[in-house]
């Protein structure tokens, strides 16, 4: 990804990841600095989504472009405390919708976002986030993506 | 018995006769609209009640009849059941003046035009106060566009009156017609084309009907200003809109279609067969287009029907001046 | 008794309320929104000063049932996502598991699959010319688009079965073969369809009653397109050539010749004239995939009886009728998917609308919701 | 004076695209009608040919009379929507193996196979899933009920009932 040069991001490729062009793995500091770098090039968002594992909240930002076509996924991990991160509905307005979904399903909240507000679900009479995973069906991100960390951590772990 | 109460019973009369024309008027027009959308839509319309579905009004008068009175909450009683019958109560009227026929006209008044066109304004009146009296956003909205819509569409038709009296010399209808000769080549509409024109489009939209039904577009307004009314409210209303029909209809052939006079022995059916053509047509009309804007509804208007009815007017002048 | 109490959305919306003007509800029952959408707008006199759509009328949390049921469970779902072109709902969901687990699909299924797909396709156009223009007043067309509407669901039914929300693909393959009864139908509806077409154009297109309702009304700038994500006709109309047919191909698309219709006025006139082409652009492509009808089975035998993928990832994306279709699946190798996300075109088509509607007149909104194409189960998921 | 030749040539183009449309539509009066008026013609067997209805048993084609459901259950676990309930009576008996082994046979027999109609989304799930491929779908559309468990089938007893089992 020339277009990503100077920052410190992960490009992984492997087969059991099927149906995106780039894997972008990166830190959730320099996600709106990653995000503008797409908004220059022309790409438009696809959607906002996120995942729960037993160690963090997955998100995912699927970006496209309409003339060099080739699904580019920026993949993010924030731990679950305090799920928060920062907005990119400045950058792309349709992340205003994405992100109010993601809000009410997983309980991210969204650091200054104009008006987070439950988009889909009942807002006043329902509690809780629906796609939160309960105890016994909750996997660690390692089984579902181990290429995410290379060998190096896995020795960690494991000594 | 002096000539005062015989002119009194004739108007008694004719007033039970005219009542009687309306109803079957509004039951052939309700039937005759859905069986014409029926066929220009490739179905059979009403065929349930009655043979080939000839009842079907009846069943529906009863239907509207029965349903509960319900008056919105909150909404200005009073404003709110005035309307129907105010829309309704102008209509008889106007129908005392047409000149059916020699001997079928029920007051041969000198100035017919003149209670024409004052009566058929206290129709856009009701829709005003039952769209303000209904305490709903819509038929506000509804009620606003009926009025801008009336004034804008009234403006030509008083040029297009203007120019016809101004060619004729009298406001009375019975003198409009017999100036006007059994063959076709012989009435007004060969004389001012233009105004018959004029006159059509803005009788359409002074009826509502489409294309310039803003009043109660169906799919914007969600039907206006009788959005609130169920039951007989809105039944009064469907009945004024269908006898606007036939007056509008009948105003037009007697000023441009030569009235009751016909190539071979001119009587009533000749009027009531250009008056039902008419309204088979404003009918037709009503399945083949789409609705117009409403600043285009008001561009029409003010930039190209009143500037047409002046030069008509100013052309029939000059004409009148010269033979 | 106060039964009704100001609900939550409304009240906020209320809060920055100038005072010269009026909020209406263009509610969840109103009928230009087709479906359950519920618009909060702010008029002042005929003009919009803003507006705001309150979604979830219809919303059935489809990801989460996607993580209950097993992989062959969800496959009806998605027939209900988008009933106006549900093969192309059915295509994503089955092409992502065909990918992740890797099921070959026979010559003769990806014929069938573009076959059926692209009738959905012009079934779905027709469903929504006729709304559009009923939406703008004329009640005739939609009766004259219903007709031949019909015609196609009658052909579509004899194979798969239902008319509206289809289950009809099935991993590595279809449901049922297709005889020649169906072939020579669909000719026959081709061929009325060249002319039928004629008579739409003849009729509306030229109407100068339309044309006044519809020339440079909702103008989406290219900016706003990328800026939303909005994709499909709505993209097209404004001058985007971007069709996932052709931008990513998947089953036999490549094989076929047919043009991707763009318009670069942004209106609700480029956007109309988009969908008529595309309406003659699927007829091509169903006329050219039954003559090169290969023989075979109409179903892989050795598709595996247990849905169970390895752990991993897939993203397989689709060109329905109003835009891109994705579904992402993850597994964790169990019986259930980990997470089902569906990327649906009409929820960001419409999330456009609050930006670009600030000043519009309320005849201009209606016609603009009508040209967005909207299916409100797509949106509410 | 171009704009203004173009302006009436425009509205000129306009009002005679308004006749067309009064010509298309006066036409489409004279036509023949396209729909089938439904209760008094209905639209006919073979355009329900393939229509997908509630899943029936399919007899024997031997000897027509009996199916070849084994109550194994599949179908009912399959089902997305879990509609289908079977009852089925479960014998054990003993059988004397040829080399003198006792063997507890287990031989389940159907008594009833409920369907909930209201609940199936008609995928057909369960006519594929079906070991002895013995469940296929009607096509009779015109069901009616009054109440929710009018729409529960059991077609076990409309297959005794329409092939005579004795």
């Amino acid at each position: 990804m020339e277009l990503l040069k100077g920052l410190d991001i992960k490009l992984i490729s492997d087969e059991r990841l099927k149906g995106s062009k780039y894997q972008i793995l990166i830190s959730p500091e320099i996600l709106r600095k990653v995000v503008s770098k797409f908004r220059e090039e022309g790409y438009f968002l696809e959607d906002v989504m996120a995942m729960e594992f037993k160690e963090c909240l997955h998100l995912l930002y699927r970006f496209n472009h309409f003339e060099n076509p080739g699904t580019a996924t920026v993949r993010v991990s924030i731990d679950k405390e305090p799920a928060e991160i920062e907005t990119i509905s400045d950058i792309y307005s349709g992340a205003l919708w994405h992100e109010r979904e993601v809000f009410e399903f997983f309980g991210i909240t969204f650091k200054n976002h104009p008006d987070l507000k439950p988009l889909l679900l009942p807002a006043e009479d329902f509690e809780g986030h629906p796609l939160r995973k309960t105890e016994k069906d909750m996997k660690s991100i390692k089984d579902v993506f181990p290429m995410f960390f290379d060998e190096t951590d896995q020795e960690e772990e494991q000594s | 018995m002096s000539g005062v109460e015989w002119t009194f019973i004739k108007i008694v009369i004719g007033m039970l006769l005219i009542l009687g024309f309306i109803a079957f008027n509004a039951i052939l027009l309700g039937y005759g609209e859905r069986k014409i959308s029926g066929f220009i839509q490739g179905r059979l319309g009403p065929y349930a009640v009655g043979p080939h579905g000839s009842l079907q009004m009846m069943v529906d008068m009863v239907k509207l009849m029965t349903k509960q009175i319900i008056t919105p909450k909150k909404a200005d009683g009073f404003l709110f059941w005035t309307a129907p019958i105010l829309s309704f109560m102008s209509v008889p009227v106007l129908f005392m003046v047409i000149p059916f026929s020699p001997s079928f006209t029920v007051i041969n008044s000198g100035l017919g035009i003149v209670i024409i066109l004052a009566f058929s304004g206290l129709n856009v009146l009701a829709l005003c106060i039952g769209g303000l009296g209904s305490n709903n956003k819509w038929s506000l909205l509804g009620a606003a566009r009926a009025v801008s819509q009336f004034i804008a569409f009234e403006v030509p038709i008083l040029l297009v009156v203007l120019s016809i009296t101004l060619m004729t010399g009298t406001l009375s209808l019975s003198e409009i017609i017999s100036k006007q000769g059994g063959f076709p080549w012989q009435w007004n509409i060969v004389l001012q084309p233009i105004a018959f024109v004029i006159m059509f489009v803005a009788s359409l939209a002074e009826m509502n009907r489409v294309p310039f039904d803003l009043p109660e577009g169906e799919s914007e307004l969600t039907a206006g200003y009788s959005t609130e009314y169920g039951g007989m409210g809105f039944g009064l209303f469907v009945l004024a809109e269908y006898t606007h029909i036939v007056v509008a209809s009948s105003v037009i052939t007697t000023l441009f279609l030569g009235g009751w006079k016909g190539p071979v022995f001119s009587g009533i059916w000749w009027f009531l067969l250009k008056m039902y053509i008419l309204c088979f047509i404003i009918l037709w009309i009503r399945w083949a287009f789409p609705r117009v804007r409403f600043d285009q509804l008001l561009n029409l208007s003010w930039k190209y029907l009143i500037p047409a009815g002046i030069f008509n007017l100013l052309a029939t002048a000059l004409l009148v001046k010269l033979f | 008794m106060e039964f009704w109490k100001e609900d939550f959305y409304s009240l906020k919306f209320a809060e920055k309320k100038r005072d010269d003007t009026i909020i209406i509800n263009i509610g969840p029952q109103h009928p230009a929104t087709h479906g359950v959408l519920r618009v909060l707008a702010e008029l002042y006199g005929e003009y919009i000063v803003r507006s705001e759509c309150v979604l979830g009328y219809l919303h059935r949390m489809q990801e989460k049932m996607g993580e209950i049921k097993t992989y062959p469970q969800f496959y009806p779902n998605t027939g209900r996502l988008d009933y106006g072109h549900a093969l192309a709902w059915n295509w994503a969901y089955v092409g992502a598991i065909e990918k992740l687990v890797g099921i070959e699909v026979p010559e003769k299924a990806e014929y069938i699959r573009v076959i059926t797909t692209e009738l959905n396709r012009i079934a779905s156009h027709l469903l929504w010319w006729g709304v559009y223009i009923l939406d703008l007043g004329a009640f005739t067309p939609v009766m004259y688009a219903f007709e031949d509407r019909e015609i196609l669901l009658d052909i579509l039914q004899r194979i798969t079965g239902s008319r509206l929300t289809y289950a009809y693909f099935r991993f590595g393959g279809v449901f049922q073969d297709i005889d020649s009864k169906f072939i020579e139908d669909t000719k026959k509806f081709c061929k009325r369809m060249h002319s039928r077409l004629n008579l739409y154009h003849e009729f509306v297109t030229e109407n100068i009653i339309f044309k006044k309702r519809v020339e440079d009304v909702g103008i989406f700038t290219k900016d706003t397109i990328t800026k939303y994500g909005a994709t499909g006709p709505v993209a097209r109309g404004s001058g985007i050539k971007y069709d996932v047919r052709k931008a990513e191909p998947y089953g036999v698309y490549d094989r076929f010749k047919f043009k991707i219709p763009v318009e670069d006025k942004c209106d609700c006139l480029a956007r109309y004239m988009v969908r008529m082409k595309e309406l003659e652009q699927s007829l091509s492509i169903v006329e050219q995939a039954i003559e090169g009808l290969p023989e075979g089975d109409f179903k892989n035998k050795k598709t595996p009886k247990m849905i169970k993928p390895p752990a991993g990832e897939v993203y397989f994306s689709v060109e329905s009728a109003r835009g891109k279709v994705g579904i992402y699946i993850v597994s964790d190798g169990g019986m259930n998917p980990y997470r089902v996300k569906l990327r649906s075109p009409t929820y960001s088509n419409l999330s456009l609308l609050d930006e670009v509607s600030k000043g519009m007149m309320l005849a201009d909104y209606v016609a603009t919701l009508g040209s967005l194409d909207l299916v409100i189960p797509e949106i509410d998921k | 004076m171009a704009t203004i030749t173009k302006e009436i040539k425009e509205i000129l183009k306009g009002i005679k695209s308004l006749f067309v449309g009064m010509k298309i539509t006066g036409k489409y009066m004279i036509k023949p009608k396209v729909t089938v008026n439904y209760p008094w013609k209905t639209v006919g067997k073979e355009a329900l040919e393939g229509f997908r209805m509630v899943i029936q048993l399919v007899p024997v084609p031997a000897n027509g009379k009996s199916h070849k459901c084994i109550a194994c259950g599949m179908c009912a676990r399959s089902c997305p929507s879990n509609c289908i309930k079977l009852d089925v009576k479960q014998t054990v008996e003993e059988i004397e193996l040829p080399d003198g082994k006792k063997k507890k046979k287990v031989n389940k027999n159907l008594e009833g196979f409920y369907v909930d109609f209201s609940l199936c989304s008609v995928c057909g799930l369960c006519v594929e899933v079906c070991p002895t491929k013995t469940l296929t779908f009607s096509n009779y559309p015109y069901i009616v009920g009054t109440t929710r468990n009018d729409f529960v089938y059991n077609i076990l007893e409309d297959f005794n009932k329409r092939y005579g089992k004795e």
